[in-house]
């Protein structure tokens, strides 16, 4: 990446045309070196491993594309996820298969060279750069709640997809809202897909990558899968990649087993959770979940949440700061309980006392109406 | 406080609980048997795609077993291949430069992909060594 | 996006309504009913045989007493009744759910138990609605509501087997369907013959009253 | 003023309680109470389903008692009970339930059912859909004393006989005595050895006792028809005459509504308690065993089975004494199936057997009677109610059963030490 940073214009166009895989070869890159990126590639994108050849072959031809980066309202967790990965890894080598022409944390460039650098990318490479973006954009007040030199994200947004062959929304806030959006949303923050909707910028092929932040292995998958194949991968009706959001955590969670049983760790240190029982009770968001943690992992596939003993939180899923207490099991009602019961007894009591009140009235009065029946009255007259 | 005294501990499951977590594994692998019996087309599984606990991963690794053959290569990293008892079922793991795990895989084929060499490679090969010879007969020693 | 909207006002919103309208309705019917109040009796009392707090009890083992043409009434409905009660109160999800309303919890089964009660339970209550659609009793006595009772029960058990499942749609949408059918069964409860949950307890107390007053257990 | 819908409705007004309520609320048409009515069994009627035939009284209240149905009505979906409804019910009210109470054992949510159709029938009645034999039988039993016609010379005439015939005394109008008998008129026109094994009876237990030439009629054709008025005049007459006499107990004699009407429902009706007790004949001679003053000799070699008044076991807790009775004096006594709170009606009780239209259906209720019997493979059949005994002699006879029917008293009479007979009281 930092030959991408340091490197001229014309620098990019020379790259550019090299192959993936002459690329790899020049880095020194043998044939068994490739399959096995390749093999790895297949893995992480969830692809049978039977289609390593297939990748092998689409990537000595793929060249490499541009992809500008947009920040939005965002904390940086997405690209820290990216980065943190284990360089160098086969990840990182995705990412050397690309041309990341403005991402406004890792460029080198600043102020106004740095805007002139994306100016640039998205002039030159009109119509078929990749533009992905983290962040939720603020869309209300005529999105004045966050700029960048001196132009608005939406703006800035609207620009960038203009010219855009496809949209990578990269993690919650850009795919979903995420953060910026929870209740009470000061700054009208919007995601991607929500703009798209409302015709705020042009619609583009979309695909949303959420988490918080998401699996650096999906982010690279789904490039290498771009790359590949030259085409966006199989979308959910929430624009996410299939092959990584087919799943819940829970349908992939090793401690599903416990669940099916009726095993559950009622604390966090009861003796439940020292034998690694299901943390459903706990609040664990995994049956609501689509994400590959449980099966790709963290921290170069080392662990993930409920491996090291807390629950999912379901930070990939729409409205999640929205969705009542992490720390309460998924059925468990979000609402005041308590004040709904109370209140129902007391309408009750107001209208069992109005029906009560009219019942007795002509019940009684009935009684005391009562006209003997006598022998002739037996008779209909 | 040492790492040893956190009462943390994984459960031991009884054999036939973690064994039932792998037979769907170990079907597959039959059925990737036969189909290379029949049709000589390779077969791969991808271990990292399916959910197993460390225990069942020990359990499978028990009931494969150690065959005669190991590899190791040196290609971006490590990467070990590995014949279990069972003659054409190879454990192949794919490790990065810093020694962690890209992909881990269960190859059935008569040997791994990734020992084989191919015909591109053996022209290379024969021009290298045309080469080397070539150096030694016009003069001087080769590098 | 709507599914998660829907789920998460099914768990807050939703249920907030469905209890409010339960209880006021359950408070309601029973202000009803205890108003119109009874009489008492001013014959002389046989020394006590029976009370009404037997005939509670006796009248959940009313099946030895007949030789019945009514298998399925009987058989199924002891199916569907108590597997209800075990799903309701056994599932841990559930317990969950009685622990966000309840100051104490208990602990709950195996979920693959729960799971065959659920398909039990449904086969029961298939075999009732066949029943009621042919015996001719039934066919006689039944009304709209009496389909309505049957089948607000019976898709908290579809809802909640499907999500398990994960049958036809994705957990989230299920669930919320799950939760949402819970909320139907409990906003028509108090206005149906399923109020019979609260008042056969006083039904058969009035009842094991009047025959114990006489010396007759019942 | 003549019968009414609207004062049908009015009654439906005033019967409507808490139980109602709760019952009507309780019911989840489920149809277990069909399998408990031996109109249903015989029949395979659907409409004879108990809480089928209340169901005028069920909607009246869901559409005038709950809120639900309030609403419903005002919003015109639902139709009010009418003249069309009741008089197609008349038949499934009255003819068709005899109170036996079998549904009100059996029903899982424990609904009263035979209560409540006691209660519809006050609105019927109020309605004008009474049977008109239930609308004459209720006018003798108010006008002349008794629902059968009896007037006081005829008793009187019964009871020289008896003196006559056992040279014992039938005391009239003993104020102080014990007990006062009372009859039904079945038992003077049909069953006069009822009389005498009374009359026998007390002599040997050295009780005294007294009829009452004011109010010797036990049986009450207004709990039957449904006019809680009508009854209440009939129970005042009994009332008034034991407070007269000043007797310590009053005896209900064979015959079962006689025995709920004044031991149950009387004190409701005239709104106290009792100063005195309510026994039954049975009762009473239970209470002779044990106290050693019945003392028999002799037995019956026979096989005999007892047939329980429905009113007598599960509507009146009156279930051992005939047992321990019968088994004084029968070597051969076996059970019939169903028996003591569990019992099978005889198919005639609740006014059934006093109304014509419903003759034919009250035979084909007989049946499940007459099966229990011919499995049983008896001599004879005991009971304890002159309504059932009827009931059971017409039904055998008309199936072709040659078997006598004895009432338990009379029974137990015959078998009194001889030497008393002929002494003089």
């Amino acid at each position: 990446m930092k030959s991408d940073r340091e490197k001229e214009s014309g620098a990019i166009v020379s790259q550019r045309e090299e192959t993936v895989l002459q690329r790899l070869r020049r880095q020194g890159i043998s044939r068994r070196g490739f399959l096995k990126f390749c093999t790895a590639t297949a893995s992480m994108m969830a692809l049978p491993p039977t289609m390593a050849p297939a990748i092998a072959a689409a990537l000595g031809s793929a060249t490499r594309p541009s992809v500008i980066w947009l920040s939005f309202q965002e904390c940086t967790g997405c690209t820290e996820s990216l980065t943190r990965s284990h360089l160098p890894t086969v990840e990182s080598l995705i990412f050397d298969a690309i041309s990341l022409d403005y991402h406004h944390t890792l460029q080198a460039a600043s102020g106004e060279a740095a805007e002139r650098a994306r100016e640039e990318a998205m002039a030159r490479y009109a119509g078929e750069y990749l533009l992905l973006v983290d962040g939720s954009i603020p869309y209300g007040d005529e999105g004045i709640y966050s700029t960048i030199a001196g132009v608005s994200n939406l703006e800035m947004l609207r620009q960038g997809v203009e010219g855009a062959a496809a949209v990578i929304a990269i993690g919650t806030c850009s795919s979903f809202g995420g953060l910026p959006m929870a209740s009470p949303n000061p700054t009208g923050a919007m995601s991607v897909n929500d703009l798209m909707q409302r015709g705020a910028i042009q619609r583009r092929p979309l695909i949303n990558i959420p988490g918080c932040p998401p699996i650096p292995a999906v982010i690279t998958g789904v490039i290498a899968h771009y790359l590949t194949f030259g085409t966006i991968p199989q979308l959910d009706a929430l624009h996410r990649p299939l092959s990584f959001y087919g799943d819940t955590i829970h349908d992939r969670c090793y401690r599903r087993t416990y669940y099916d049983q009726g095993k559950f760790a009622d604390t966090f240190d009861d003796e439940g959770a020292r034998l690694g029982w299901c943390l459903y009770k706990l609040g664990c968001r995994g049956p609501t979940t689509y994400n590959s943690c449980a099966t790709l992992k963290w921290n170069g596939g080392t662990s993930f949440p409920i491996q090291s003993g807390h629950g999912c939180i379901g930070c990939s899923e729409p409205g999640f700061w929205d969705a009542g207490s992490f720390y309460e099991a998924l059925s468990m009602p979000t609402a005041a309980a308590t004040t709904a019961t109370r209140a129902g007894v007391g309408v009750g009591v107001a209208a069992g006392a109005l029906s009560a009140w009219q019942n007795l009235h002509q019940r009684n009065g009935a009684r005391t109406g009562h006209q003997e029946v006598k022998l002739d009255d037996l008779e209909r007259g | 406080m040492g790492l040893d005294t956190i009462p943390i501990r994984s459960e031991v499951m009884s054999p036939p609980f973690e064994q039932q977590g792998i037979v769907a594994l170990l079907q597959e692998i039959s059925q990737l048997l036969r189909q290379l019996a029949l049709s000589d087309e390779n077969g791969v599984i991808d271990l990292r795609r399916s959910p197993l606990s460390p225990a069942q991963r020990e359990a499978l690794l028990t009931l494969l077993g150690q065959g005669e053959v190991s590899a190791e290569l040196t290609v971006m990293g490590r990467s070990r291949v590995e014949e279990t008892a069972l003659a054409g079922v190879w454990w192949v793991t794919h490790y990065n430069e810093e020694g962690v795990v890209v992909a881990e895989l269960l190859e059935i084929a008569p040997i791994p992909q990734i020992l084989l060499s191919v015909e591109d490679e053996l022209g290379e090969s024969q021009d290298r060594l045309q080469q080397m010879i070539d150096g030694i007969i016009n003069g001087g020693s080769v590098k | 996006m709507e599914v998660e909207a829907l789920l998460a006002w099914a768990r807050g919103p939703g249920f907030e309504w469905a209890l409010l309208i339960m209880f006021g309705g359950i408070t309601l019917r029973l202000i009803e009913i205890a108003t119109l109040g009874r009489k008492r009796d001013l014959s002389l009392p046989r020394e006590g045989k029976g009370s009404g707090w037997r005939t509670i009890v006796s009248r959940f083992f009313s099946f030895p007493l007949l030789a019945t043409t009514n298998v399925i009434t009987y058989v199924a409905g002891y199916i569907f009744h108590l597997g209800l009660l075990i799903i309701i109160f056994f599932l841990v999800p559930h317990i969950e759910v009685w622990r966000g309303v309840l100051p104490f919890t208990w602990g709950g089964l195996p979920t693959t138990i729960i799971d065959l009660v659920t398909v039990l339970t449904m086969v029961a209550m298939g075999l009732l609605l066949f029943d009621r659609l042919t015996h001719p009793v039934k066919r006689l006595l039944s009304t709209a509501g009496d389909y309505l009772a049957w089948t607000v029960t019976f898709l908290p058990l579809l809802t909640g087997y499907c999500t398990y499942h994960h049958l036809f749609f994705d957990y989230s949408l299920l669930l919320a369907l799950h939760i949402l059918s819970v909320e139907l069964l409990m906003v028509v409860f108090p206005f149906s013959k399923l109020i019979h949950a609260l008042t056969t307890f006083s039904s058969r107390w009035f009842t094991g009253e009047q025959f114990g007053h006489k010396g007759v257990t019942s | 003023m003549s019968a009414s819908l609207k004062r049908g409705l009015q009654a439906f007004d005033e019967v409507i309680d808490a139980s109602v309520a709760s019952f009507f609320s309780s019911c989840v048409h489920c149809g277990l109470c069909a399998d408990a009515c031996l109109f249903y069994t015989e029949t395979g009627d659907p409409r004879y389903t108990p809480i089928y035939k209340l169901k005028p009284l069920q909607r009246y209240w869901n559409q005038h008692y709950t809120l639900g149905g309030k609403i419903a009505s005002y919003l015109g979906l639902t139709t009010a009970v009418d003249d069309a409804e009741l008089a197609e019910w008349q038949e499934l009210i009255y003819n068709s339930c005899t109170l036996c109470g079998r549904c009100s054992m059996v029903c899982p949510v424990g609904n009263d059912l035979t209560a409540m159709i006691r209660k519809i029938r006050e609105g019927m009645a109020a309605a004008g859909y009474a049977p008109e034999d239930l609308i004459a039988a209720a006018g003798r039993a108010v006008k002349i004393g008794s629902p059968m016609g009896v007037r006081l010379p005829a008793l009187k005439a019964q009871a020289a006989h008896v003196e006559k015939d056992s040279g014992l005394e039938i005391p009239f109008d003993r104020e102080g005595a014990e007990y006062m008998l009372l009859l039904s008129s079945m038992e003077i026109m049909n069953y006069p050895e009822y009389l005498e094994a009374v009359a026998r009876i007390m002599k040997q237990a050295g009780k005294s006792w007294t009829l009452s030439s004011e109010a010797f009629e036990a049986t009450n054709t207004g709990i039957q028809i449904g006019v809680s008025d009508i009854a209440r005049t009939l129970v005042k007459r009994v009332v008034d005459a034991a407070e007269k006499l000043r007797v310590k107990t009053v005896i209900s004699p064979e015959c079962g509504h006689a025995y709920t009407a004044i031991r149950w429902d009387g004190p409701n009706l005239i709104g106290r308690p009792y100063p005195f007790e309510v026994l039954h004949i049975l009762e009473v001679l239970e209470q002779f065993r044990l106290q050693g003053v019945l003392q028999l000799e002799g037995s019956e070699s026979q096989r005999l089975t007892f047939h329980d008044p429905c009113q007598l076991v599960r509507r009146g807790g009156v279930i051992d004494p005939p047992r321990n009775l019968l088994r004084m004096v029968a070597d051969n006594f076996v059970e019939m199936g169903d028996h003591g709170k569990m019992n099978w009606c005889c198919g005639a009780g609740g006014g059934v057997g006093a109304n014509e239209s419903a003759a034919e259906l009250k035979m084909q209720a007989f049946q499940r009677k007459k099966r229990q019997i011919s499995e049983l493979g008896v001599d004879a059949v005991v009971t304890a109610c002159a309504n059932c005994r009827i009931q059971l002699e017409e039904g055998l006879e008309e199936n072709e059963m040659d078997l006598p029917v004895l009432g338990l008293t009379e029974l137990l009479a015959e078998h009194l030490p001889q030497r008393e007979k002929g002494e003089r009281g």
